[in-house]
């Protein structure tokens, strides 16, 4: 948190330090007879609270999909299909991609909290790698799927279930991108040594979400289908 | 400035009041058996937002007029009885206004939608279409043939997709242009879309409904004056959307059988 | 000998390219044409044409207050003749034909006149209103032919639209504002003719030599007959269909 | 965008033309591009309103021109029925989108909401200078379909499927051209869903010291509500346009039905529903009324205080039921399904928190009445419009209670009341608060007064003139008169005509009035009388007290502090009749009210 290279306070003396973020904020309590000192330096960074608005909105593009899957079924019920088995194998990945993401987090923030965090770096990065690993696993699982009922000539047109069946995973797919952009600019950090632990938890806490995302769209999936 | 401001406001809320109170567009007289609750429930509305258009317009307009001018010395006053007592006046006013128009107003949407048609009502099946309605009654036998959308051909009249050599219900049922109704008899309304979303919607029997493409709604109703009324479509369905019409008559029970005879001697 | 035979053959074609060149600078009936004319007949009695409710547009059920409308689909004269049957070449090969009037296709009395309008690939028409009450006009070809479909309103007093037509093909034309309004864009090759009320029909500007001609009916189908075309003479072809 | 790692605060004032104008990650920078994106939309929108005015009331009016726009529309100038319709659709599209969520919302809240809050930027600038590109782009897509060869889309802006999802056999613009609209606001909801990130979390973090929630402006309230309504609403928005688009493009049935037949010719589809498009659609449809309408709730109570010189009533019930406005619109959006077909049980479900609904608006109201008294008002253009929106909220809000009831809905559905209804609340009002906000803080934008006269000109004849087109509207609807209809021709609607010529007359004049204030606005940028000081209102809050234009970092080399609720106006025994957040005088008073 505290790395990021500012000017030394030269010209503002008045001016209070800033570290990413103002200095009232969420737990900015209410000044009693307007003395501020008894306000607490620090809010949250940004990247702590930005990452739930995120996720709070993909909840609500996925909550719009999971809904028009259920208007829809009243119009025309929706066809059975069966999932290509790869897909338990893929959700295997994804859990088994934040459990190795959380043993990251937990190291880091061991050798952090050491009093170390002068020198980035010696962070343990290895499981930082395995998690970008088996996410890409997760990926390239989910490609494999698509290719597989491709090669049995089902497409998006084919059943309304199906387009529905593609239009999740694929949105899902997109989603779990933009996840594996966090994680590689977050390993791009650790060697440049400029990594902050709210990044670090914010992606931690987007891939979460993403396997979770996983499991609810594969047992919504498997029910309505 | 302020005071010519004042002054508009009321000669403007004054002036949008005129024309309701002297009925100089007023809604198409109601020739339905269910519209008079209707109207209540629109008359009663009315008075409640007309009055409190009314009202909060004037008091507007009087505190623009009155505090406008401030005097140096003068003071902050405060309203009396304070936020509390407004919160207060807003959940009793509108609270009771909202509560009283619901349960009434449910009243009036059960007469159009939570009663059965009786088992007597004439059923009469209404297909919307790009940009034009038809009319299907079910003949002598009573009972619709099934449809085919595949056997619609609009260049030789065949409006419904009917298979009148196969199916022999079909036979016998009458395709009109236009629908006709006896007064004063429960209608049973089939409503059928065949390509996108329209709307039946005919202001003096007090109903609007949309076509739903792929889910058959249906409507009742009974009209009780004889007379030539329009049909129009209410939703947007494209570029003829404006034209798309029909005519609804209402004949007595003589003139109704007639007609309809004659419209089943043109099929 | 081999050298002849292709000279001979290069000659006719510079000499048939020469006609049809003069054909084309000197329009109708050019020297050496002939021409193709017969009747269309309709076997047995003609079907019964369905009246038309108007009632939807009181503009339209006035225009036919006096003279009820009714289904176009067989117009057949009083003795016998089948209208609106479109006569051409099958597989014309030869240049395109020089439009010596303007195709009118008009609305009127919210009816289109003529019901079949034939026409060249290429060639140009107009549509044009000449009711008080507004019409579209929506052509629905096989998106396969390469022929565009297009789908416009004339409101009262709109000048008219000109347009032309890629691919030779059957098109049915429908206004949908008016669903009982429909006709047909015949898009064929070559010379074309479109049988009357009596169904008698004339095939202009026909060079000599063999050829196919076919006749089209909407809903009676197609029918061919060869027939040779001499120069400057009138062959005959007469067809009868029978009401499907 | 769900990559959350982006810190750039603070960031060094930029150098180049192209950081400083174009791309900035300033958020003032933003602000004022989205207003300028703002204001060309609204002048397009503007144009095509006057079009489609002159074309009701005078149908064959052949006007000089129109055919440059679109030749197959008005051939011989004279429109026809489907490009009435087109330049409907793109009127609704762009006044909804493009003027009523950006100029409020993202225009004003992006300039105002950081330093409001005492921040020096927004937590993300490169999200936020993303949001306006992207939004910018999305009207560019949606303005190309101007210039496809069917023209634009003329389904409506609620484009109700399945017109919307069967290709071009609709109608003229319904292939490629509602592939462009869903396309451009798709990425219009990935603008705002980017902007509304923003906004939330600035809110939440980036206050200064001693700024409490509570001690954030109604103006800050009132774009950290629409925010999170925005982040919900769009959200659910995009995946409903993705899945219009797949129906065009990849031949699904999401709303297909099956077994249409349009011109004898079944079309493909299978199952597909409209109930499903209206569902999606009205989830987002009836909060973006909110989006449109909230940050003029709060502009107009900002505009007011200050120009009453005394705080209203209470800030905490006027803050909590913007809150409650916020909570009741997801709650209520098939009040717009009455007659859809929907199940009639829900439509009474609906009914219900409609009518709920407007126990919040009248507090609001009464709120604003209930200050009014006993205050010390200032009167010019900004006050004056933001008295308008009061007059124009209540007209428009009272028509609400006949729409909120689904009997009498049966018979005002789809007529020109709701078309009033909403042009009043949503539209009129919601842009008279962009017009007080703009006389109010052009000063603090520009460094520039604006011109007062021209402000009153164009107020009164605004004022004056959008009762003129919008009241009739009702009297219309009362009467049957159908909306979207190009022409009236049945029976019953031609006696209305001469009321359509009325409006067309005082829609042409209105239109005119707002060509003055593109005048004074434009005028006064560069022009315009410099402001006296960084504070010519006398106002409290905190972008009064910085200077201006305020510099990039937002406070110069001194960050508040902040000691005062923010409307701290006629204060017993303060020095001044107003007292700034910054300021370190003790005031008696001074806690939160109870």
């Amino acid at each position: 948190m505290a790395t990021t290279v500012h000017e030394p306070p030269k010209i503002e003396p008045r001016r209070l330090p800033i570290e990413g973020s103002g200095n009232g904020g969420w737990r900015n309590l209410v000044p009693a007879g307007g003395d501020p000192r008894r306000v607490k330096d620090s809010s949250p960074p940004p990247a702590s609270t930005g990452i739930w608005v995120a996720l709070a909105s993909i909840t609500m593009t996925f909550a719009a999909f999971t809904s028009a899957m259920i208007v829809r079924q009243g119009t025309a019920p929706l066809v059975h299909i069966t999932l290509p088995p790869i897909l338990y194998l893929n959700t295997l990945l994804i859990i088994a991609s934040s459990i190795t993401l959380e043993l990251s987090r937990k190291q880091i923030a061991a050798f952090m909290g050491a009093g170390r965090d002068k020198d980035h770096s010696a962070i343990p990065s290895r499981w930082l790698y395995v998690t970008l690993f088996l996410g890409l696993l997760f990926v390239a699982g989910q490609t494999f799927a698509w290719i597989q009922l491709k090669a049995q000539g089902i497409g998006l047109a084919t059943n309304i279930s199906y387009s529905f069946f593609y239009v999740l995973t694929v949105a899902h797919a997109l989603h779990v991108f933009g996840g594996l952009g966090g994680l590689v600019r977050v390993i791009g950090k650790v060697h440049n040594s400029a990594l902050r632990r709210s990044t670090l938890d914010a992606t931690s806490r987007y891939w979460h979400f993403m396997g979770g995302l996983w499991v609810y769209l594969l047992l919504l999936l498997w029910m309505k289908l | 400035m302020a005071k010519i401001f004042a002054v508009t406001i009321i000669l403007i809320a004054i002036a949008s009041a005129i024309p309701i109170v002297m009925h100089m567009w007023p809604m198409p007289q109601d020739i339905s058996t269910h519209g008079y609750l209707i109207d209540e429930q629109y008359t009663d509305t009315m008075w409640e937002a007309g009055l409190s258009f009314l009202a909060s317009q004037f008091l507007l307009a009087f505190f623009i007029w009155k505090f406008s001018s401030p005097k140096p010395g003068d003071k902050i006053k405060s309203f009396p009885g304070g936020a509390k007592g407004l919160v207060i006046a807003a959940f009793l006013l509108v609270g009771t206004e909202c509560l009283a128009l619901g349960v009434f107003g449910v009243k009036a949407w059960a007469s159009v939608y939570f009663t059965a048609p009786s088992a007597n009502a004439m059923p009469i099946q209404v297909q919307a279409g790009q940009f034009a309605f038809y009319f299907r009654y079910p003949g002598p036998d009573g009972t619709f043939g099934p449809l085919h959308p595949d056997k619609i051909s609009e260049a030789n009249a065949n409006f419904f997709g009917l298979d009148t050599t196969n199916d022999p219900d079909s036979k016998d049922d009458i395709v009109t242009a236009e629908m006709a109704i006896p007064v004063n008899r429960e209608i049973h309304l089939l409503m059928h879309s065949k390509d996108v979303g329209h709307s039946f919607y005919v202001p003096e029997l007090r109903v609007q409904q949309d076509f739903v493409p792929g889910l058959d709604v249906t409507l009742h109703f009974t009209a009780t004056k004889i007379g030539k009324y329009e049909i129009v479509c209410t939703q947007l369905c494209g570029l003829g959307h404006y034209n798309m019409k029909a005519y609804l008559e209402v004949m007595s029970q003589e003139d109704y059988d007639a007609w309809i005879k004659q419209q089943a001697a043109l099929q | 000998m081999r050298n002849r035979h292709n000279l001979a053959v290069v000659l006719s074609a510079v000499v048939l390219v020469g006609c049809a060149a003069l054909i084309l600078s000197q329009g109708v009936n050019a020297a050496g044409e002939g021409k193709i004319t017969g009747t269309v007949k309709l076997d047995g009695p003609a079907p019964h044409m369905k009246g038309i409710d108007m009632s939807k547009d009181p503009y339209c059920s006035k225009a036919h207050a006096s003279d009820p409308a009714h289904y176009e689909t067989y117009v057949a004269g009083a003795n016998g003749g089948l209208a609106n049957v479109v006569l051409y070449i099958d597989g014309w090969t030869g240049a395109a034909q020089a439009s010596n009037a303007v195709l009118v296709f008009d609305q009127r009395n919210c009816m289109y006149t003529p019901h079949v309008l034939a026409m060249d690939t290429g060639e140009s028409f107009k549509v044009q209103t000449s009711d008080q009450t507004a019409h579209n006009i929506h052509p629905n070809p096989n998106p396969m032919t390469g022929n565009i479909p297009w789908n416009q309103s004339q409101p009262p007093g709109s000048p008219p639209v000109e347009k032309s037509w890629k691919a030779t093909e059957f098109i049915p034309v429908k206004c949908n504002i008016h669903p009982w309004m429909n006709g047909w864009f015949a898009v064929v090759k070559g010379p074309y003719a479109t049988s009357d009320e009596n169904g008698n029909f004339t095939i202009n500007n026909v060079p000599p030599g063999n050829y196919t001609v076919t006749a089209w009916h909407e809903a009676a189908g197609t029918q061919t007959q060869k027939v040779t075309v001499a120069a400057g003479a009138a062959a005959s072809a007469n067809f009868t269909f029978k009401a499907k | 965008m769900h990559d959350m790692s982006t810190h750039a605060v603070p960031h060094g004032a930029p150098t180049s033309f192209i950081r400083k104008h174009v791309f900035s990650i300033d958020h003032k920078v933003i602000g004022k591009q989205y207003y300028a994106l703002a204001l060309l939309a609204a002048l397009i929108g503007m144009v095509l309103s006057w079009i489609m005015r002159l074309h009701l009331g005078y149908g064959s009016l052949a006007i000089p021109g129109l055919h440059l726009l679109s030749k197959n529309g008005a051939p011989g100038d004279v429109m026809t029925p489907e490009y009435y319709l087109q330049l409907m659709t793109m009127h609704g599209t762009i006044m909804v989108f493009f003027v009523l969520t950006t100029a409020p919302f993202a225009a004003f809240g992006n300039f105002f909401l950081p330093i409001q809050t005492g921040a020096e930027d927004m937590p993300f600038p490169h999200f936020n200078m993303m949001s306006f590109w992207v939004t910018f782009t999305a009207f560019l897509v949606l303005v190309a379909s101007f210039f496809t060869g069917t023209g634009p889309t003329l389904g409506g802006w609620t484009q109700y499927a399945p017109l919307s999802a069967i290709g071009d056999v609709g109608g003229p613009g319904e292939g490629l051209g509602v592939v462009l609209w869903a396309a451009s606001i798709a990425i219009f909801c990935i603008g705002q869903l980017l902007g509304s990130l923003n906004f939330i979390t600035t809110t939440l973090d980036m206050r200064c010291k001693g700024m409490s929630l509570m001690r954030l402006p109604l103006t800050a309230w009132a774009w950290f509500i629409t925010s999170i309504m925005g982040l919900t609403a769009f959200a659910v928005l995009m995946p409903a346009c993705l899945l219009l688009i797949l129906d065009h493009v990849a031949g699904t049935s999401f709303f297909r039905p099956s077994n249409a037949v349009i011109n004898d010719q079944v079309l493909p589809g299978s199952g597909g529903s409209t109930l499903l498009w209206q569902h999606l659609f009205w989830f987002f449809g009836h909060p973006e009324v909110y989006i449109a309408i909230v940050p003029g709730l709060g502009i107009v109570s900002h505009v007011l205080i200050t120009n009453m010189r005394r705080p209203m009533l209470s800030h905490r019930v006027l803050i909590y039921s913007m809150g409650a406005l916020a909570l009741l619109s997801y709650m209520v959006y098939g009040h717009h399904m009455f007659v859809s077909g929907m199940n009639p049980v829900s439509s009474l479900a609906f009914s219900f928190p409609t009518l709920v609904i407007t126990i919040p608006s009248t507090i609001v109201v009464l709120i604003w009445l209930g200050s009014l008294y006993g205050s010390r008002l200032r009167i010019n253009s900004a006050s004056l419009f933001a008295l308008g929106f009061i007059s124009m909220f209540i007209s428009g809000g009272v028509s609400g209670f006949f729409l909120a009831q689904p009997s009498i809905d049966i018979m005002l559905h789809a007529t020109y009341f709701v078309v009033g209804h909403f042009h009043l609340v949503m539209g009129v009002a919601a842009m008279f608060g962009i017009f007080a906000g703009t006389y109010f803080w052009f000063p603090k934008m520009t460094g520039r007064m604006m011109n007062e006269t021209l402000g009153k000109v164009h107020f009164w004849m605004s004022f004056v003139g959008a009762y003129c087109i919008f009241m009739p509207f009702h009297y219309l609807g009362i009467a049957g008169n159908v909306r979207r209809y190009q022409a009236f021709t049945d029976d019953y609607l031609i006696p209305l005509i001469p009321v359509h010529k009325f409006i067309t007359i005082a829609a042409l004049f209105t239109g005119f009035a707002q060509l003055i204030f593109v005048y004074n606005l434009i005028h006064s940028r560069f022009w315009g009388k410099v402001a006296p000081n960084d504070n010519p209102w006398e106002g409290t809050s905190l972008e009064w007290s910085t200077a201006t234009p305020p510099p990039h970092n937002n406070f110069g080399d001194k960050m508040p502090v902040v000691y005062h609720d923010p409307y701290q106006y006629s204060v017993e025994g303060a020095s001044t009749d107003y007292v700034m957040q910054t300021s370190t005088e003790q005031l008696k008073n001074t806690d939160e009210e109870k």
